[in-house]
């Protein structure tokens, strides 16, 4: 034992002129760090309310309360922590798609009620709602915001062929994007037929592909047709959308149904036999008819449905480009059909005098006749030579390709070498331009009144069409068609001004006076929006069904005003949408059994 | 120096703790005296024990690293690191570099934390209250680097499988530097009341003692292990994350003794400074904090089992993962670095000590219950 | 829930309920007109509170994990005791038991008995969130998950666990709680032994603890 | 690694191998050769410290394994044994006399699986549980959320909707291949 050890302890004693640690009384409520995790904040109006944040908890410390109503696109659930079982791990924020649920950098509460430790965040008022520091999200999330990219014919080839143009998921892929689905729910919220999607997509993950097809059917009889055209409102509300990308609900649905080269022995019906010695007409081949066929027929009722095109499919037929949805697969759709029993005829288009003897042999009639009359441009020069209405356009030339009917010329409308200007932004005029560019078109323009964002055609689909190199000219009123000397058409057209409509609705384009453009094409394609004709009724019967524009208005059964007489489709939902359609018909297979009093 | 008193024949039994200032934690330890000598003690625990090995059974993978955490207060992120790293390699996983740095720097901060805690443990339980006071302080400056870095003071939670949830505050490594230099300041004058004091050596050299024959029969880690000589380290001897790349040296004693225990952790202070200096220096600038991950609500692993080890301050801590196709795991074994140290290890020890001395034994050790029991 | 339903509202040594608070159509606030003076006996218990409140002696029992912040909370840094908190090495010589968030049945045992140790007025202090509910170990079947069925509690602090900030300030509160005479557990405790006791024996399986004398 | 694992193959039986990582082997044999390959291993190779030593239950194979972990920190590298042993009555031999710290893990496994090591002290002495009476908590058939509920019971108070219920309510959900 050394002195100088013996000595060492009283060094210290230098430290009795330092500074002490120790924090003032005044200052020991410290601020913490930027990202403390303290307690729960939320955007409620940008919750969503899909209960992710609810499933990764692992303590069950968030429960998810009613707050208000359930929309499409919101289930009107909001989450409430109970602070006796958070620990503050902020999985819950780094896992919310929405991004709205975050922690404040407020770390007190003290109280003697066990209680009062749960509140709703961002509905509960507190003082850290506006707490900006904190663990938020954004910088790194738990969840995979992007989706398998999906294979496609390349852009500047395709233009010259009518293959499919979307070559599908392989098997890998699309496990793998399945595997990104949240199985929220709400997708099935704005799916106008509430198709049971998180359930399929979860099949499909698991490999259960059986299973999903079954999933599928159960509300959907036309699904390799919604797997490629859809206009899926479903991914429009996936919680991936908010931060990322939607789960490509819709090619993992085509994926699921082209497994199979033959649906009939793998979808397993299960339904009572209610309509034995029933009988149903159904007029109209399109999803609407074929829904309401289908499901009818595999209850045991007698299905006759009159067509009068030479295929069935309606508007999926006639207005879809077989790039999209090629024939095959709708012949597919179609088998089904036949080995549910149903009696197809087909090049059968009904008058009213056949309307009035199927009423009389019917238990019931469905009409789905659907939007046949393409809507004129209201243009001064429309009628001259070469102007075409799209639908007009699309009919003659899948005719034409796709059906030996000889009520179409054999010269198609577009020719090689033409220039074509489609006018209207929807899906039908990308439509009727990108098949004018196959037709042999040189070049296509898209003319549309608003801006690139409000057209109403699929994101997808316009960015397919620019790929194709088809152009799109926006904010452009036509005002008038004049011939050219050398036979040509000429589109005039001026420059729209957006200009703010009231609040909710897109804004409007309005004409800047005084300026003319001019757009000298060969063919000129109307694709405005299509209308009702009912003018194969007779009018005592278009009267009673349907109002003076020629839409139906149907009960909560489907039924139209004539009793025994039940509609759906475009001519009642006016969306033109097929899922919209195939909704309608699923609400008629419910209601005309009610109405038949068989259940 | 021991009274020898002929009257004191009789064994008497005595409980130390749970209810206890001195043990390390919530934990009891029933001795056999005669006199105020140790005849035999049973370490005794289940007072911490929270099942979190079943716990895991019934979460996700990623819904587990929350609780592994709690596994070890002192220094939870070996747990993470260790979950992380077994998932990883059962589920095929790598992540990315400048993940693998991060992670280097959280561990190696987690150590430093912990050792410096232990040296106020160790030198509070010989009855020096100066050394507690300031190490529980620095520990505590620590804390506040932690809590910027990863959003918690005490469990960070910031290690999952793919990588670590959030990157480098902005200023981080000057601010982690001025720590640093703050313990290094500190550290002389724990030198002067402990390690150069005589009257400290006198209570703790010679006491306590481990016998190297032991290293042959048990599984004894940590500086329990290189206080009696032998230079074995987990981050030496099996590599992990980045420190095959760095410079540091594995801090050997021969005492076998209390005070040998004390002054590795004393030198590895300093090493694990040396350690967050260079991590802070050579980590990549950018680049993605963590690997894409599978959806943390269906990621199923298939069938495995792996056996992950990490250098923790007390010693080799070890996971024994097992997954068998689902979505959860199968089984989950905690190796923790006290386990050896309390159960086998300890019991041995308190034959022939002093019970004055049994305290200061337990907290060089070191032992930590709620890893022992989980 | 399994647990019997809490007998009568416990009553202070007034003789007013427990958490009771006076209300304004009290008939007593307005005949008198004017504030009565404290009795002798009430401004005892007045002064008592007081001093009582000013000197807290926290018995070093760590529970559960979040004891490892009261290691900062009595040292230096954070430094307690000018806020009048000090440790208490054993039961007999504590008012305030700190649960530090989880308890194990095995524990809850040793707490129950080093609680009846603990000389009256007591206090118990609850951190985190598995006082409350059960907080992370909800299913884990060795922790109890309700605190206040076995022990009464006056003050929870919640967090996970809860900064030595939170605590000061749980402190604080208890004070003021303990200057109004607020922070009764004790007496709820004596009051409602019975459903305590049978709370207790409840997940106590193999229970051998000592009756105290009341 | 391979050779050493076909040295012992040439004394005891391996049913199985698996290299998971260079430094980690892993081999499974017949439980009669359990005790004599460890005996083995500690007394005559490197592996002569036990790291670890627990057990998984495989409820749908009827059995336990038991997994040992040995370390041979010369060579930096690890063996792990694994044993399946029948879960209707679980007897495996002790290890203790090789292993001091076998005592506990095998007194922490007859509590928490109920696996016997006869012989081994400790055994039925309580190490983490006091006065427990139910099956033992590791096993897979053990539903700790259901016990936890049943024998201390939750703050009520709490409702919880799931959304997809919700949403399946609100906007009826139904299915047309089968009647319901």
């Amino acid at each position: 034992m050394s002195l100088k050890n013996a000595l060492a302890p009283f060094g210290i004693w230098a430290r009795a002129l330092a500074r002490p640690y120790t924090i003032p009384v005044e200052d020991i409520m410290r601020a913490p760090a930027d990202r403390y995790r303290g307690w729960h904040t939320n955007d409620a109006e940008a919750c969503i309310g899909c209960g992710s944040c609810s499933d990764i908890c692992q303590n069950a410390a968030i429960d998810m309360v009613v707050n208000r109503d359930a929309t499409k696109g919101d289930t009107g659930l909001r989450p409430m922590v109970d602070y006796g079982r958070c620990c503050w791990c902020a999985l819950c924020v780094d896992v919310c798609p929405s991004g709205s649920l975050g922690l404040s950098s407020e770390y007190t509460w003290v109280d003697k009620d066990p209680e009062v430790f749960r509140y709703v965040p961002g509905v509960d008022k507190k003082p850290w709602d506006d707490d900006t520091k904190g663990w938020h999200g954004g910088e790194w999330d738990l969840i995979n915001h992007d989706r398998v990219p999906m294979s496609m014919l390349p852009g500047e080839t395709r233009g010259q062929t009518w293959a499919e143009v979307v070559l599908g998921y392989s098997e890998e892929e699309a496990q793998r994007e399945a595997a990104r689905c949240l199985e929220c729910g709400i997708c099935t919220a704005a799916c106008p037929a509430h198709m049971h999607i998180p359930e399929y997509i979860g099949a499909i993950r698991d490999g259960n592909y059986e299973q999903a097809v079954n999933l599928i059917y159960e509300t959907n009889p036309m699904p390799e047709m919604c797997g490629k055209v859809c206009t899926r409102r479903c991914e429009d509300v996936c919680a991936h959308a908010k931060q990322g990308e939607p789960v490509a609900i819709r090619w993992l649905k085509r994926f699921a149904t082209e497994r199979f080269d033959d649906l009939r022995e793998v979808i397993k019906a299960d339904v009572a036999p209610i309509g034995v010695g029933k009988r149903v007409a159904v007029i109209g081949g399109g999803p609407s008819g074929i829904t309401v066929a289908y499901y009818l027929a595999i209850r045991g009722f007698e299905v006759n449905l009159y067509e009068a095109l030479p295929t069935l499919g309606g508007a999926t037929f006639f207005g879809i480009p077989k790039y999209r949805f090629p024939m095959p697969s709708l012949e597919k759709q179609v088998d089904m059909l036949r080995g549910a029993g149903v009696k197809l005829h087909v090049n059968s288009p009904v008058d009213a005098a056949l309307f009035e003897e199927l009423r009389s042999t019917h238990d019931a009639v469905f009409i789905g006749a659907g939007l046949m009359r393409g809507k004129a441009m209201r243009v001064e020069g429309e009628d001259a030579p070469g102007v075409v209405n799209a639908l007009t356009f699309l009919l003659e030339h899948h005719l034409r390709n796709n059906t030996d009917s000889d009520k179409v010329s054999k010269e198609p409308v577009v020719l090689p070498g033409m220039k074509v200007a489609v006018v209207g932004g929807g899906n039908t005029a990308i439509d009727a331009a990108r098949v004018s560019l196959r037709l042999g078109a040189s070049e296509v323009v898209i003319s549309y009144r608003r801006r690139k964002e409000d057209m109403p055609a699929d994101w997808e689909e316009i960015e397919d069409a620019e790929h194709e190199n088809i152009q799109i000219d926006v904010q452009a009123i036509p005002l008038r068609i004049e011939q050219t000397p050398d036979g040509r058409l000429d589109l005039i057209w001026g420059p729209a001004e957006m200009v703010a409509d009231k609040p909710g609705a897109r804004p409007k384009p309005v004409l800047v006076e005084g300026v003319e453009n001019h757009l000298v094409v060969d063919r000129i394609i109307g694709a405005i929006g299509q209308g009702p004709n009912l003018r194969w009724l007779s009018p005592e019967a278009q009267g009673t069904i349907a109002d003076k524009w020629g839409w139906i208005k149907v009960n909560e059964d489907g039924m139209t005003g004539m009793p025994g007489v039940f509609a759906g489709g475009d001519l009642v939902n006016e969306t033109a949408d097929a899922i919209s359609a195939i909704a309608d018909g699923l609400r008629v297979v419910q209601g005309i059994p009610r109405w038949l009093g068989l259940q | 120096m021991t009274i020898e008193n002929p009257h004191v024949e009789k064994e008497t039994q005595l409980w130390v703790g749970p209810q206890h200032p001195g043990v390390t934690g919530n934990m009891a330890i029933q001795v056999w005296l005669t006199g105020d000598t140790i005849q035999r003690g049973i370490t005794h625990v289940g007072y911490l024990h929270r099942g979190f090995e079943k716990l895991m059974e019934r979460r996700k993978f990623i819904q587990s690293f929350p609780i592994v955490c709690r596994i070890c207060v002192p220094e939870p992120d070996t747990n993470e690191y260790l979950l992380a790293a077994s998932i990883e390699e059962l589920g095929g996983i790598t992540i990315p570099e400048k993940a693998v740095w991060l992670r280097t720097l959280v561990l190696e901060m987690s150590r430093l934390a912990s050792l410096v805690q232990q040296i106020g443990g160790g030198a509070g339980a010989t009855g020096l209250g100066a050394v507690p006071n300031w190490t529980y302080t620095l520990r505590d400056y620590i804390l506040d680097s932690f809590e910027e870095l990863t959003g918690g003071r005490v469990y960070h939670m910031y290690m999952v499988y793919g990588g670590v949830r959030r990157d480098l505050p902005v200023g981080f490594a000057e601010r982690m530097e001025a720590t640093l230099r703050k313990i290094e300041e500190r550290l002389p004058y724990i030198d002067k009341v402990t390690f150069q004091s005589s009257v400290w050596r006198e209570r703790t050299q010679g006491v306590g003692l481990t016998d190297p024959a032991w290293v042959k029969e048990m599984g004894i880690s940590g500086p329990a292990i290189r206080a009696m000589g032998f230079a074995r380290d987990v981050r030496r001897d099996f590599p992990y994350l980045a420190y095959p790349e760095l410079d540091f040296s594995v801090i050997t004693s021969t005492g076998g003794d209390i005070y040998a225990r004390m002054e590795i952790r004393r030198h590895e202070v300093v090493e694990s400074i040396k350690i967050i200096r260079q991590v802070l220096q050579k980590m990549p600038k950018d680049g993605p904090v963590a690997a894409p991950i599978p959806n943390v609500f269906t990621w199923r692993i298939p069938t495995g089992q792996t056996y992950v080890r990490a250098e923790a301050s007390r010693g080799e801590m070890g996971y024994y993962t097992v997954t068998d196709g689902s979505d959860k795991v199968r089984r989950v074994h905690v190796r923790g670095a006290s386990y050896v140290h309390g159960f086998a290890m300890a019991e041995r020890m308190f034959e022939g000590l002093n019970i004055a001395d049994l305290h200061p034994t337990l907290v060089s050790i070191p032992t930590c219950p709620p890893e022992m029991e989980r | 829930m399994g647990v019997e339903e809490k007998g009568k509202v416990p009553l202070l040594p007034s003789g007013v309920p427990v958490g009771s608070k006076p209300h304004a159509t009290d008939s007593t606030l307005f005949a008198q007109g004017r504030p009565k003076p404290l009795s002798l006996d009430e401004s005892v218990a007045f002064i008592k509170n007081w001093f009582r409140a000013q000197s807290l002696n926290v018995m070093a029992y760590g529970t559960g994990c979040g004891s490892i912040e009261l290691g900062p909370l009595g040292t230096s840094r954070f430094d307690m005791e000018r806020f009048g908190i000090t440790g208490g090495p054993t039961p007999r010589q504590s008012s305030v038991l700190i649960i530090s968030g989880y308890l194990s049945v095995k524990t809850l045992k040793r707490v129950i008995r080093s609680y009846e140790q603990m000389p009256n007025p007591r206090w118990v202090v609850a951190l985190g969130s598995c006082t409350i509910n059960g907080g992370m170990y909800w299913d884990s079947y060795s922790t109890i998950k309700i605190l206040d069925q076995y022990l009464p509690v006056d003050v929870y602090v919640n967090g996970c666990m809860p900064r030595p900030e939170a605590l000061i300030a749980g402190f604080k509160d208890l004070m003021d709680m303990i200057k109004r005479g607020e922070a009764n557990g004790y007496i709820e405790y004596q009051n409602n032994l019975d459903w305590y006791r049978a709370n207790q024996r409840k997940v106590i399986k193999d229970w051998n603890l000592p009756e105290y004398s009341w | 690694m391979n050779e050493f694992v076909q040295e012992i193959q040439a004394r005891f039986e391996v049913l199985w191998s698996n290299p998971q990582r260079p430094d980690l082997m892993q081999i499974g044999v017949r439980q009669v050769n359990a005790l004599p390959l460890l005996t083995w291993l500690k007394s005559n190779t490197g592996y002569f410290i036990l790291n670890h030593f627990s057990a998984v239950d495989w409820i749908e194979d009827g059995e336990f394994q038991l997994t040992y972990l040995l370390t041979d920190y010369a060579a930096r590298r690890s063996l792990m044994v694994c044993v399946r042993i029948d879960r209707a009555a679980p007897t495996a031999e002790s290890v203790h006399h090789l292993w001091p710290e076998a005592v506990t893990y095998e007194q922490e496994m007859f509590e928490m699986f109920g696996i016997s090591f006869p012989g081994s002290p400790r055994q039925g002495v309580d190490l983490l549980l006091e006065g427990w009476e139910d099956i033992p908590p590791m096993r897979r058939d053990f539903d700790t959320a259901a016990f936890a509920e049943e024998a201390f019971g939750f703050r009520p108070g709490r409702t919880h909707t799931n959304p997809r219920d919700r949403v399946a309510i609100a906007f009826g959900q139904k299915g047309f291949l089968h009647d319901h």
